[in-house]
């Protein structure tokens, strides 16, 4: 900050990613605005880490990557005020059951998934559970399985990967990398919380 | 459901170390199976099944606030277990007709296809931990509020998801007629609480005798104007507060109102 | 900006005020946010006063004073950029709200439909976003119902189909077609169903 104003000046291309980002309501990839300036992705990828380096610096804002794009959002540390401040803020966030959790789980790892091979691995059913899966627009019906019956086939959306901030499906580590992952004590804490208050009355599939 | 009450009234007491167990902080029988073999340190490769059964089983019985639905899920499940069980003890059972349909209707045979179930399942488990984590993090940075309803998006081309939401539409729309005045909170109200869940008991037991402390009431006044469902949810609490002892219920005369007072 | 306590002081203040004005969609008043964060609304003017200079100096962004408050918004030198590319974004990668998939959902089974028709199933009003999927080219006009006021009657458009890879409006997925998730909403139904016999993976419950 106290170093002269020539290094925090940015050319046009930087304020034009920069507005982009601002306006856009969903995440925007370097592709996407690159096709629209007509210059090279690889500029554009520049632009925002310039962007970025200036954010991280002194802002209230950062920008983040997620589900193969570039996404304005505000620094983790204002989560309390941003909260206090709007009620509406909280909109952006989905609450999920353990249970519902879970059954995403299993659906990205296999996804397209059957709502049976799901069960197979969950032993119980999950009807209700997926319905709200769909309901919330994380998860979509992708097709049919050519199998008897042909049962129908479910995937994970991009508002998926927003909601978990993961910029692809890739980004989510393997099964066997996560064997020995444990949870900390209160990751499902605030779950427990909120349990009786989920929107659907049986929350617990 | 008193019973079930009783036992873990029962259990809290003998079990020292006791405890709380909410059969809603998991989310199915294979995770509380999962719960109970790290907890217990039991190792995976040499899972007894007799022993985790027992387990599981004295798990559900000191469960707390739990829905009858749930409960009876994670039954089911035990009864599994434990018929499993019992196959595998007394083979030459196999052969009567009726229970083989229920054999075959099984998912598992002995310890080993427990455990396979088991470590399938774990994986997905931990999945769920992990994205747990990561939703967390995410949710503590916010993007724009759009000024319109627009959240969540959907994205256009999910033929099968404007599909859906058509038939709901439509399930809604009928049912609304059909009631007359609908309001969005009624439709779920009645579904799942169709039976009275224990914490419903509980909360109206607890309502009940904050209003009857202070001075004993007639039955007519607890169960006046109520609808059919706290109707229900009052009797057994009454019900249930009289079988623990907690209220005194008298009747001064033939065909005169029931009095009830707290003990 | 002299004194480097000072400075970060300011700092955290200046950055919850730039997070407020990002997420909020409407102007916000200095008092307004003074009365969030419990300072008062001169050190807020302040704060916004160097949030503008630092805007002003190099960003695509600007912090505009309008009906008694503060916004964000982008560069009036990138409007012609901005617009064209929100408009272009959109089309490219449409996303609709629940409401206007709703909508267009009715549109789709119950085509030509008048707007009150849809309004009737839907109970709520729909004008906007109806326009919306006008815009998007989704939905039509298709002439006026030969009733009271002749309101006028929607329809999908060949775009729809395209979007949503149908042959025909006939091949709209019937009510049968989705029962592999919906969930059974009947919880006696279930019960009954584990006294019988058990297809599918229905078994558990």
């Amino acid at each position: 900050m106290q170093q002269s104003d020539e290094n925090n000046r940015i050319g046009l291309l930087e304020k034009q990613v920069e507005a982009m980002l601002f306006v856009s309501p969903q995440p925007v990839s370097s592709q996407e605005i690159a096709s629209y300036l007509g210059v090279s992705a690889a500029r554009i990828e520049n632009a925002v880490k310039t962007l970025r380096d200036i954010y991280a610096k002194s802002h209230g804002l950062t920008i983040l990557f997620v589900s193969g794009g570039w996404q304005m959002a505000t620094l983790p540390d204002l989560a309390d005020t941003i909260e206090a401040f709007s009620n509406a803020v909280s909109m952006q966030r989905v609450r999920l059951s353990k249970a519902a959790l879970e059954t995403l789980s299993v659906i990205a790892y296999n996804q397209p998934v059957t709502r049976s091979e799901i069960e197979d691995i969950r032993s119980v059913r999950c009807d209700r559970v997926v319905d709200t899966l769909m309901k919330h627009g994380l998860v979509r019906i992708s097709g049919r399985k050519k199998s008897v019956g042909s049962p129908l086939l479910f995937r994970t959306t991009d508002r998926f990967l927003e909601i978990f901030g993961l910029a692809g499906i890739n980004s989510l580590p393997s099964l066997d990398e996560l064997k020995d992952y444990r949870a900390e004590d209160d990751a499902f804490d605030s779950l427990e919380r909120t349990h009786g208050s989920a929107d659907e009355g049986d929350n617990y599939e | 459901m008193t019973e079930l009450q009783g036992l873990s009234h029962k259990n809290e007491k003998a079990d020292r170390n006791g405890f709380e167990v909410q059969l809603g902080a998991f989310s199915g029988p294979l995770d509380l199976l999962c719960h109970l073999v790290e907890s217990r340190e039991m190792n995976p490769a040499e899972l007894n099944l007799t022993e985790l059964v027992s387990q599981y089983v004295r798990f559900l019985v000191s469960s707390k606030r739990t829905t009858l639905n749930e409960m009876a899920e994670f039954f089911s499940f035990a009864s599994r277990l434990l018929l499993r069980k019992v196959h595998s003890l007394f083979p030459a059972q196999r052969d009567t007709a009726d229970q083989q349909d229920l054999l075959d209707e099984d998912i598992f045979t002995d310890e080993e296809e427990l455990r396979r179930m088991l470590e399938v399942f774990r994986p997905y488990r931990n999945g769920a931990a992990y994205m747990a984590a990561l939703q967390r993090e995410r949710e503590r940075s916010f993007i724009r509020i759009a000024d319109d309803e627009s959240i969540p998006f959907y994205d256009l081309g999910d033929l099968y998801g404007l599909a859906s939401l058509w038939w709901q539409l439509l399930d809604r729309y009928n049912e609304k007629r059909k009631i007359g005045d609908y309001c969005e909170e009624s439709l779920w109200d009645d579904i799942p609480d169709a039976i009275p869940e224990e914490r419903q008991v509980e909360e109206r037991m607890e309502e009940l005798l904050r209003s009857i402390r202070k001075k004993e009431l007639g039955l007519s006044d607890l169960l006046g104007e109520k609808n059919k469902k706290m109707l229900i949810v009052t009797l057994l609490a009454l019900l249930e507060m009289s079988r623990l002892g907690m209220v005194r219920i008298t009747q001064s005369e033939t065909l005169g109102d029931v009095l009830v007072a707290a003990v």
